[in-house]
């Protein structure tokens, strides 16, 4: 499916998504959408099952501290149909809360556990949503911005 | 006092020493290996009267089975190392009488028994004679039966096991 | 549906397989939830050679990272840089000259063969056999003799750097690797003799840690370990980068799903690099191995995002820059993380020993999945 | 010609001309004693460094080198190590146990070497039941694997001593069956008497299809009862660290480790006397010129020659092949070894009885 046919898709699913073009060379022309958090859950769910779209493989979960807001981006691709799009969801930088899909995409389990210990995102439902990486009792989000640890340097 | 005697009464003693340590400790996995060592000394008795195939035959069996057997249901049903419970006085006080019984009734027989001295010369107990002796239907044969019935004894063991064994969980 | 998380009957028996234990290649931790020998649970605790990569990227320069990422996944640091200088390449829009192209997939070629040489002395240690260990190192010493001349270094090479190589090749580099390609086609064969062929081996790794394609795709496993089991995921193939699309070479693809499967997709896939080698060695063309770029490199703002095959799988290299001369964030999508991930699910109900026979098949590198 | 056993005659003689017989017997056990745990302790050193040395050469390395000629007393400065470590006791262990535990492998494997033939007319006790005095003490050693495993408070040592336990017991069995087969074709289970037997023949030439499998069974079952690879699930490296020694350390290690080899030099030694015809050269049937010229090689020479190609043996199979896993391991005992010796007891039984062997 091109690109194109995958955005008039996607809309018919979802019409509150909004595309983000014009800044080009992003991500190799993947289609890249934005969505509310609290969409991302039934959204996700089409998405694996729609027929012709068969997301099936979660390849890549990130968080981007934008010091004013988060943003949780999702890399989906179809082995089926082999097209790839990225779901991206700003979350609110104090209360960031966002539904898990690791029932959908099993990966998400081990990935949205790293991204909740490193920016203190909190997927809601996850079955297991311990520290994975980090000690226990380590205080603080690494990977945000404004995290300083004098002890274990990390910024040079 | 001879060497003989000497080699007697020490393996006696640890027999009893051993045996006795068995129904006292209140470690059960320490009580399986004393009964051990005092298998290992009535062996020893054995040897000592130079029946060196009914020695074997203890180890093999009590030591090496029967004992191993005890030891593998401790494992599997007890906690590690755990001690047991005191043992109530009622227990202590039937226990000391059943032992008393035991004990007066074998010296009853052994007192009772008249020994006559021989001057025969032993047979012996090499594996040619035991094997006739175990098949044979004439006079001491019909061993071979005898031993078929210790199966039972197995079968009992290893019952002993399935039912310690907690049943799996159904989900 | 996710598996229940069960609850620890009454003598249940919970083992920690690491961080120090002889089975673990590295760090890792892992807390097993055994009934007898039987595994109901594992649980992957990670961390102890994590050195936040991802945070330390921030504050370097786009030409001082790569040297970060070598220390990755150690076995295959040339495609690690790889990755991440195609990802920054792609950002300055530079093309490369022919030479330096060449030279990036012969290094990636042999980088896999040394990490599967490695994995494959390790994975038999794991089953007890000690012997191939010490014959695959001796393979894997040629690999690293030749990374040496070339690259000056052994282990973490931080050879390929962005805008093309480091260094011109060294004058020996194709003698010696066709010395390599002869030693390797002999030597071989003893390893199938050695192990592949061996009833022991078979019947330790057949039906042993089954992961099906649908679970495979899902718990996002790629590389060797999605080949396994069938998956078509071999981004050379797929989204071919460097000269890949004008090789022949076959994607390995097994249907047997278990651990058995995994090793031989492994164990074709050297003979796959050998022949792509063979291609290239006499073919490197004259010029170049350099593109000229600037001093300083300055990524436009927006993101980037590259995908390469490590000799574990789908290494995904995502930058996102803010114009500067450092990423405002950068996020390696690390194909041993993913593949840890299916680890619980394959170890269920299996032997204790079986988990071994597992975690050699996953081909686990721990500061990859850190980092 | 001087032998050994002309040798241990003399001596004998001489302590009975010399001493009261009582005493005489006395300073023979004591010579005996000795001579045992000396015995003991070369076995130890020669062959941890033939360990070293095979397996040295099967992955293409050198092995010891440094400490002394080619490396070879590299064993001795290991013992010193180990001699000179702290034994450490877990805290929560059955002390009383955990340092029992060795003491009994180690004294198993001792009165294991009583009725081995090492030479013409040398050895310990020609005790007329021998064969099953070797399977009777044998089954001694799993106790000590058990209490150590239990002992040591620790789950990888309680885990390898269950797989061990279970795994000795059942390869008894296969052990005791085939060591059968050959006792069958001889009539007795005195060591005197089966290498007696041999003495126009080795028994794994002239006994047929019977004593081959007999010979095959009994190598791998050996092999699983000394807990060796590919049967070395009790210490298996890669899943239970150390099995059930892990928390041994120090000299009490050293005599689990000690006691490991030994039980290897005995059950080859077994297999050598069973199979192999023990200290009894090699001969063929009637010709006589070729059985003089074998003759004149010593005794003591064929029997360590033959323990020891057993043992190189049993050392190559750990150097080639993978572990099994523990449910392969009982399987291949209960449902393929144990039926095919049966069966070869009752062929052995059948060839001995119509006479048919050579």
């Amino acid at each position: 499916m091109t690109n194109e046919e995958l955005k008039i898709k996607l809309t018919e699913l979802l019409s509150s998504a909004t595309f983000e073009e014009g800044t080009d060379p992003i991500a190799i022309g993947w289609v890249n959408l934005f969505i509310a958090p609290a969409e991302w859950k039934p959204f996700a769910q089409q998405l694996r099952s729609t027929e012709g779209l068969d997301f099936d493989f979660l390849f890549c979960v990130t968080c981007i501290d934008w010091k004013t807001h988060l943003t949780m981006v999702y890399h989906l691709t179809s082995t089926k149909h082999r097209h790839t799009i990225v779901v991206k969801s700003k979350l609110d930088r104090t209360k960031p809360e966002i539904e898990t899909v690791c029932d959908i995409w099993r990966t998400a389990e081990f990935h949205e556990r790293e991204q909740a210990e490193m920016f203190g995102v909190n997927f809601l439902n996850h079955p297991d949503l311990r520290k994975l990486i980090l000690t226990d009792d380590f205080e603080g989000f690494p990977l945000r911005k404004d995290f300083e640890d004098p002890i274990n340097m990390i910024k040079l | 006092m001879t060497a003989q005697d000497i080699i007697f009464y020490l393996l006696a003693a640890f027999t009893l020493v051993t045996g006795f340590l068995a129904v006292t400790t209140t470690r059960i996995f320490r009580s399986a290996i004393f009964l051990l060592f005092s298998l290992i000394g009535i062996a020893g008795i054995y040897f000592w009267l130079e029946y060196e195939f009914i020695a074997a035959v203890q180890i093999v069996v009590y030591v090496g089975g029967i004992v191993v057997l005890i030891i593998f249901s401790i494992f599997l049903t007890q906690e590690a190392g755990a001690n047991l419970p005191d043992t109530t006085i009622t227990k202590k006080i039937t226990g000391g009488i059943a032992a008393a019984c035991g004990f007066g009734f074998t010296l009853l027989q052994v007192l009772q028994h008249n020994f006559t001295g021989t001057t025969e010369p032993g047979i012996e107990p090499s594996v040619a004679n035991i094997g006739n002796r175990m098949l044979g239907v004439n006079e001491f044969g019909y061993s071979l039966p005898f031993e078929v019935v210790s199966i039972l004894l197995l079968a009992a063991m290893v019952g002993c096991i399935v039912i310690a064994l907690k049943t799996p969980v159904q989900k | 549906m996710l598996e229940e998380v069960s609850v620890i009957d009454q003598g249940d028996m919970i083992i920690n397989i690491g961080p120090q234990h002889p089975s673990t290649h590295g760090v890792l931790q892992l807390v097993v939830t055994l009934n007898g020998e039987t595994i109901k649970k594992v649980e992957p605790h990670l961390g102890y050679i994590h050195r936040s990569i991802e945070k330390m990227c921030e504050s370097l320069s786009y030409r001082q990272f790569i040297y970060v990422t070598s220390r990755m996944d150690y076995l295959s640091s040339h495609i690690n840089n790889h990755g991440c200088a195609l990802c920054v390449e792609k950002g300055l829009q530079i093309e490369l000259p022919e030479r330096a192209k060449v030279i990036r997939v012969l290094m990636d070629e042999l980088t896999r063969i040394a990490s599967h040489e490695l994995w494959w002395g390790a994975m038999a240690m794991d089953l007890g056999a000690f012997t191939p260990f010490f014959l695959a190192f001796r393979e894997r010493e040629t690999i690293t003799d030749i990374m040496e001349d070339t690259c000056g270094a052994r282990l973490t090479m931080n050879y390929i750097v962005p805008g093309g190589v480091m260094a011109d090749l060294h004058p020996d580099f194709q003698r010696k690797v066709k010395a390599f390609i002869k030693l390797f086609r002999e030597k071989a064969d003893q390893y199938n003799e050695l192990v592949t062929g061996n009833i022991i081996f078979q019947s330790r790794m057949k039906n042993v840690g089954i992961l099906s394609k649908e679970d495979a795709i899902s718990y996002g496993c790629t590389g060797p370990t999605a080949r396994g089991s069938g998956v078509n995921c071999d981004i050379r193939k797929l989204y071919p980068y460097e000269i890949y699309d004008k090789l022949k070479f076959d994607e390995i693809l097994e249907t047997g799903c278990d651990s058995f499967s995994r090793y031989l997709v492994r164990v074709k896939e050297m003979y796959q690099s050998i022949s792509i080698i063979e291609q290239l060695i006499d073919n490197i063309p004259e010029g170049d191995f350099q593109a000229k770029t600037k001093a300083v490199l300055k990524l436009p703002k927006g993101e980037f995002y590259t995908r390469v095959e490590t000799a574990r799988g789908e290494l995904g290299v995502y930058i996102v820059s803010e114009g500067g001369t450092t990423p405002y964030r950068i996020k390696f999508r690390s194909p041993g993380f993913s593949n840890l991930s299916a680890l619980n699910h394959m170890a269920k109900g299996g032997k204790i020993g079986d988990l071994v026979a597992m975690m050699g098949t996953l081909d686990l590198v721990i500061p990859d999945i850190d980092r | 010609m001087w032998s050994l056993g002309n040798i241990t005659q003399s001596v004998d003689a001489w302590l009975n001309e010399a001493f009261s017989p009582a005493i005489a017997l006395l300073i023979e056990f004591v010579i005996v004693g000795t001579m045992a745990i000396s015995l003991f302790a070369i076995l130890g050193l020669v062959l941890v460094m033939m360990e070293r040395k095979v397996s040295a050469y099967m992955q293409i390395r050198l092995g010891p080198n440094r400490v002394g000629p080619k490396g070879m007393f590299q064993t001795f400065a290991d013992t010193i190590k180990l001699l000179l470590k702290e034994g450490l006791t877990p805290t929560g262990s059955d002390k009383f146990l955990f340092n029992l535990a060795p003491v009994i492998a180690i004294i198993s494997a001792m009165l294991l070497l009583a009725p081995i033939a090492f030479a013409k007319d040398f050895q310990m006790w020609d005790l007329n039941i021998g064969v099953l005095y070797v399977s009777a003490i044998s089954s001694v050693a799993v106790i000590s694997i058990l209490m150590a495993g239990w002992s040591s408070n620790n789950k990888y040592s309680l885990l390898g001593a269950m797989r061990s336990g279970a795994q000795i017991v059942s390869y008894e069995l296969s052990a005791g069956l085939s060591i059968l087969a050959i006792v069958v074709l001889v009539g007795s289970l005195k060591m005197s008497d089966i290498v007696a037997s041999q003495e126009t023949g080795w028994w794994l030439f002239k006994g047929h299809i019977p004593a081959l499998i007999a010979f095959v069974t009994f190598i791998i079952a050996a092999t699983a009862e000394t807990n060796r690879a590919p049967f070395d699930l009790a210490e298996a490296e890669s899943e239970l660290t150390a099995g059930f020694h892990t928390e041994y350390s120090g000299m009490r290690f050293a005599l689990f480790f000690l006691a490991e080899y030994v039980n290897i030099f005995i059950v080859c030694a077994i297999g050598a006397t069973l199979f192999l015809g023990g200290w009894m050269p090699f001969h063929i049937g009637q010709l006589e010129a070729f059985n003089h010229v074998m003759d004149f090689i010593p005794s003591s020479l064929w029997f360590f020659g033959k323990t020891f190609f057993l043992i190189f043996v049993i050392m190559w199979f750990r150097w080639t092949f993978p572990r099994l896993r523990i449910d392969q391991l009982l399987n291949l005992e209960w449902k393929y070894l144990l039926p095919i010796s049966m069966f070869n007891l009752l062929l052995a039984t059948a060839i001995a009885i119509m006479g048919w062997h050579f």
